[in-house]
């Protein structure tokens, strides 16, 4: 039993860790999809079935799809007067 | 049971029919082949209810399996005849019918050539040598528009060493191979035959003599 | 039974930290993103096997929901990141 | 009884074994297009193989058709999903990675 | 390495050591929380103990995290780019995937209401149908169908507030017979909450819907929006 | 070591992750990450603490439940303020940090 979940445990911290260290954005935001979805096998393990069903509705789709939306808006400059979106750290 | 001659697929797609129009894909490489459309004249009430009745009853079937067969068909049947009404508002009745009784026929089609092509990706993947030759091919689609292409292009993609890319305004489908020494054509034309037995197209050959 | 549905789902797992790899190289962003599906499709086998392990049927109906949305992260890259745009050069490696 | 685990026991590891694969591919292969065959193919097989596995063991009718249901929907899923992208790196002109003279056979 | 940086590390790090030492002691609260619920579901009105506590025993907690949700598209409606949908800018044009969505949106819609139902019993309830259908909206949009009946503001605002209204009003009615604020009676829990949930799950499902279509894709620039009219004939 | 246990000290690491990249990065998208990170960190804790205590505890789970949605809800609104700032100023991050 508990090396499925040091593993998942383990491949989640390391999971959001590269989010966070990734220089790239798009890379963190993919990152964070494969973080929510993996929170929702965390649930499945913690025997929380319903937190599950949340977190895979709303972690590995919506939340994606929300970070994605404003990555397309972000890569599309307008105007002259915007800098470089991924030149701020 | 199906024969490299068998060379017209044609469509009859219902209770009003118009006069066929031909369409001709010839190549060189290509055998001829042509499609048939009849064309139904309108869409008619009668399709709307026929339509709405199988979606339906999709539907309820979906319903029967999530819930278990406890039954409650009390929440489930609104539930249903809603989904349904939003499944006809998305898309009208088409002028394609599955023809249901033909599924295992696919199915088994199907998970043949699945199994193969998984098999085939596996030996790629693990040989050494990466023996790949990707190529993109511009295959003509000889199926008519609507439902029957959208199935080829979604089955093509899981069919062993195919991928389709786009299909363009000549109804020519560019196929992105695995291997370009593979008869890619031939499977897709397998492909093609199931799909329009799926559909219930009838089928004839070059002699115009008639199969199905 | 359960031993060997348990190996299963380690091995799935592990599975699941090598496609991490691809996310993590790229190289392009399609690449990432095709990696993030197939971990849908990893995660929806993971569930029906911990289903079958844990005894919890409910968890069927999170893989199917997984499944059902699914499309929804390509989709949304397709639509919205990855269109054609003349002033978006983020196709080489990153 | 234990001809059935065996055969259930052999589809579950021989679908684990398609998903290994499909991770290797999409790590091996060269380029987008090649990779999105290693997703829609060794993927959806093991996925479906482990499906089978499951369905041997199913306690009902509508338990087994769930478990297709599923199975289905990740089939349309990820062909709609490897479509999608093959045809936005067309239409943004990535070129298909072309074997080196002589290699690759 | 700034100094900044090195600051936050050492902050980070005390804090998670803080929060390490409480997880090492971990001292057990005096009350049995899931004896307390499994002794009081008989009189709940449902058999999903996290049902229960969510609309029931909690329902103050969820009635306030309603009005949170509320709060939050009021803000967005209030700080929206005011952009109409142009076809060109809701999603991709394709027939493949119009033919996709068109079996998979009723799959996803009876799928919802399946959570829905399911919630009485077994894991599901208003959240997650909420969510799923939320998740089907996107779709929608996604793919280029046009979600038009959305800007109809005044029916858009009902369905927003409905949920946080039916709980309030049911909580309210509850309070006639002399009991106290969302107790429901015995008999009608069950009907009640199901009331509830149903309402919620369309308010929350059209509150992310909202969220999402207040994003739009594009900054609405004034300059390329001028272009665009030009280029296109 | 419980299962229970092991998530409940993925969730402290995750919450001080998501705590250093809340403060170090000025990106604001990417604090809007490393916040949500903080968040799960923080379900985690509280459901596998409970558990660990006294098993399956349906309270926690439907205080995650909720907080997962308002968790997604606050992520939506704060793209739609980030969005508004970034078409105001064209900058991603904020002046006072710089």
């Amino acid at each position: 039993m508990p090396w499925l979940d040091l593993l998942l445990g383990l491949t989640l911290v390391v999971t959001a860790g590269l989010a966070l260290a990734a220089r790239d954005m798009f890379r963190a935001v993919v990152m964070f999809i494969v973080f929510g979805l993996l929170m929702a096998l965390a649930w499945v393990r913690l025997q929380a079935p319903d937190i599950a069903l949340a977190e895979a509705a709303i972690g590995a789709g919506l939340t994606g799809v929300l970070l994605l939306d404003t990555l397309g808006y972000l890569r599309r400059p307008f105007g002259s007067r915007v800098d470089k979106p991924e030149k701020h750290q | 049971m199906l024969r490299q001659n068998r060379l017209k697929i044609m469509v009859q797609t219902g209770i009003l029919c118009r006069q066929p129009a031909v369409l001709d894909n010839a190549q060189a490489d290509w055998p001829r082949w042509s499609v048939m459309a009849e064309q139904r004249h309108a869409v008619d009430r009668l399709s709307w209810i026929s339509a709405y009745a199988l979606r339906l009853g999709l539907l309820l079937g979906v319903w029967w399996i999530l819930s278990g067969s406890t039954g409650d068909w009390w929440f489930g049947l609104p539930l249903a005849v809603f989904a349904a009404a939003v499944s006809l508002w998305l898309t009208p009745p088409g002028r394609f019918r599955l023809r249901l009784h033909r599924m295992p026929f696919f199915a088994g089609f199907f998970l043949w050539q699945s199994l193969l092509a998984g098999w085939d990706v596996a030996r790629r993947t693990l040989s050494p040598a990466l023996p790949l030759r990707p190529e993109i091919l511009h295959l003509p689609v000889v199926l008519p528009e609507g439902a029957p292409t959208w199935w080829l292009m979604l089955v093509i993609s899981l069919l062993p060493g195919t991928l389709s890319v786009r299909l363009d305004e000549e109804r020519s489908l560019e196929v992105h191979c695995l291997d370009s020494r593979l008869d890619v054509p031939a499977s897709v034309r397998e492909t093609e035959l199931q799909i329009a037995l799926l559909f219930g197209l009838r089928i004839s050959g070059a002699d115009g003599g008639q199969h199905s | 039974m359960n031993w060997l549905l348990e190996v299963v789902a380690v091995l799935l797992l592990v599975t699941l930290v090598l496609g991490l790899i691809r996310i993590w190289r790229g190289p392009t962003v399609a690449d990432r993103m095709l990696a993030a599906q197939l971990f849908g499709t990893t995660g929806v086998g993971l569930l029906l096997v911990l289903a079958e392990l844990q005894q919890m049927p409910a968890l069927r109906d999170v893989a199917l929901v997984l499944a059902l949305l699914a499309v929804m992260a390509v989709l949304a890259f397709v639509a919205r990141v990855w269109r054609q745009d003349p002033n978006d050069n983020h196709e080489g490696p990153s | 009884m234990i001809l059935i685990d065996l055969l259930q026991g052999m589809l579950l590891l021989a679908g684990v074994g398609f998903f290994l694969v499909g991770t290797l591919g999409i790590l091996r292969f060269p380029d987008v297009y090649t990779r999105v065959h290693a997703l829609t193919k060794a993927d959806n097989l093991g996925l479906g193989l482990i499906v089978f596995g499951l369905l041997l063991g199913a306690e009902s009718v509508p338990v087994a058709l769930k478990l297709l249901l599923i199975w289905g929907l990740a089939l349309v899923a990820s062909a709609t999903a490897g479509y999608l992208v093959a045809r936005a790196a067309r239409r943004r002109g990535v070129k298909p990675w072309k074997a080196r003279s002589g290699g690759g056979a | 390495m700034s100094l900044r940086l090195v600051s936050a590390a050492l902050l980070c790090l005390a804090v998670t050591v803080a929060l390490a030492w409480a997880v090492l002691d971990r001292p057990l609260p005096e009350e049995n929380l899931p004896d307390r619920v499994s002794s009081a579901m008989p009189q709940s009105g449902v058999d999903h103990p996290v049902t229960a506590v969510l609309l029931n025993f909690r329902s103050y907690d969820t009635l306030l995290e309603i009005a949170v949700l509320l709060l939050a598209v009021v803000v967005a409606l209030a700080l929206r780019e005011a952009q109409p949908d142009r076809p060109e800018q809701m999603g991709l044009e394709n027939p493949l995937l119009r033919a996709v969505m068109a079996w998979l949106l009723p799959l996803i819609l009876v799928v919802a209401g399946f959570l829905l139902w399911a919630g009485s019993y077994q894991p599901g309830g208003a959240f997650q149908a909420g969510s799923v259908l939320a998740a089907a909206g996107v779709l929608l949009r996604l793919a280029g169908v046009t979600t038009a009946w959305l800007d109809n503001a005044a029916l858009m605002r009902a369905g927003l507030a409905l949920g946080l209204l039916t709980f309030l009003g049911v909580g309210l009615l509850v309070m006639l017979p002399g009991v106290p604020f969302l107790t429901y009676p015995l008999e009608y829990a069950g009907t009640l909450i199901l009331v509830i949930e149903l309402t919620l799950t369309l308010s929350i499902g059209l509150t992310l819907i909202s969220l999402f279509r207040l994003t739009p894709p594009y900054a609405d620039d004034p300059d390329e929006a001028r272009e665009k009219e030009a280029e296109t004939p | 070591m419980s299962g229970a246990l092991v998530f409940a000290w993925s969730g402290v690491l995750l919450f001080g992750l998501g705590l250093f990249g809340f403060i170090a990065h000025r990106h604001l998208l990417r604090r809007l990450l490393a916040f949500n990170i903080m968040g799960s960190g923080s379900f985690l804790v509280l459901v596998g603490l409970a558990q660990h205590g006294r098993g399956v505890d349906p309270v926690p789970h439907a205080m995650v439940i909720t907080g997962i949605v308002v968790a997604v809800a606050s992520t939506a609104l704060a793209l739609v303020v980030f969005r508004r700032w970034y078409r105001a100023s064209g900058r991603t991050d904020l002046p006072e940090d710089t």
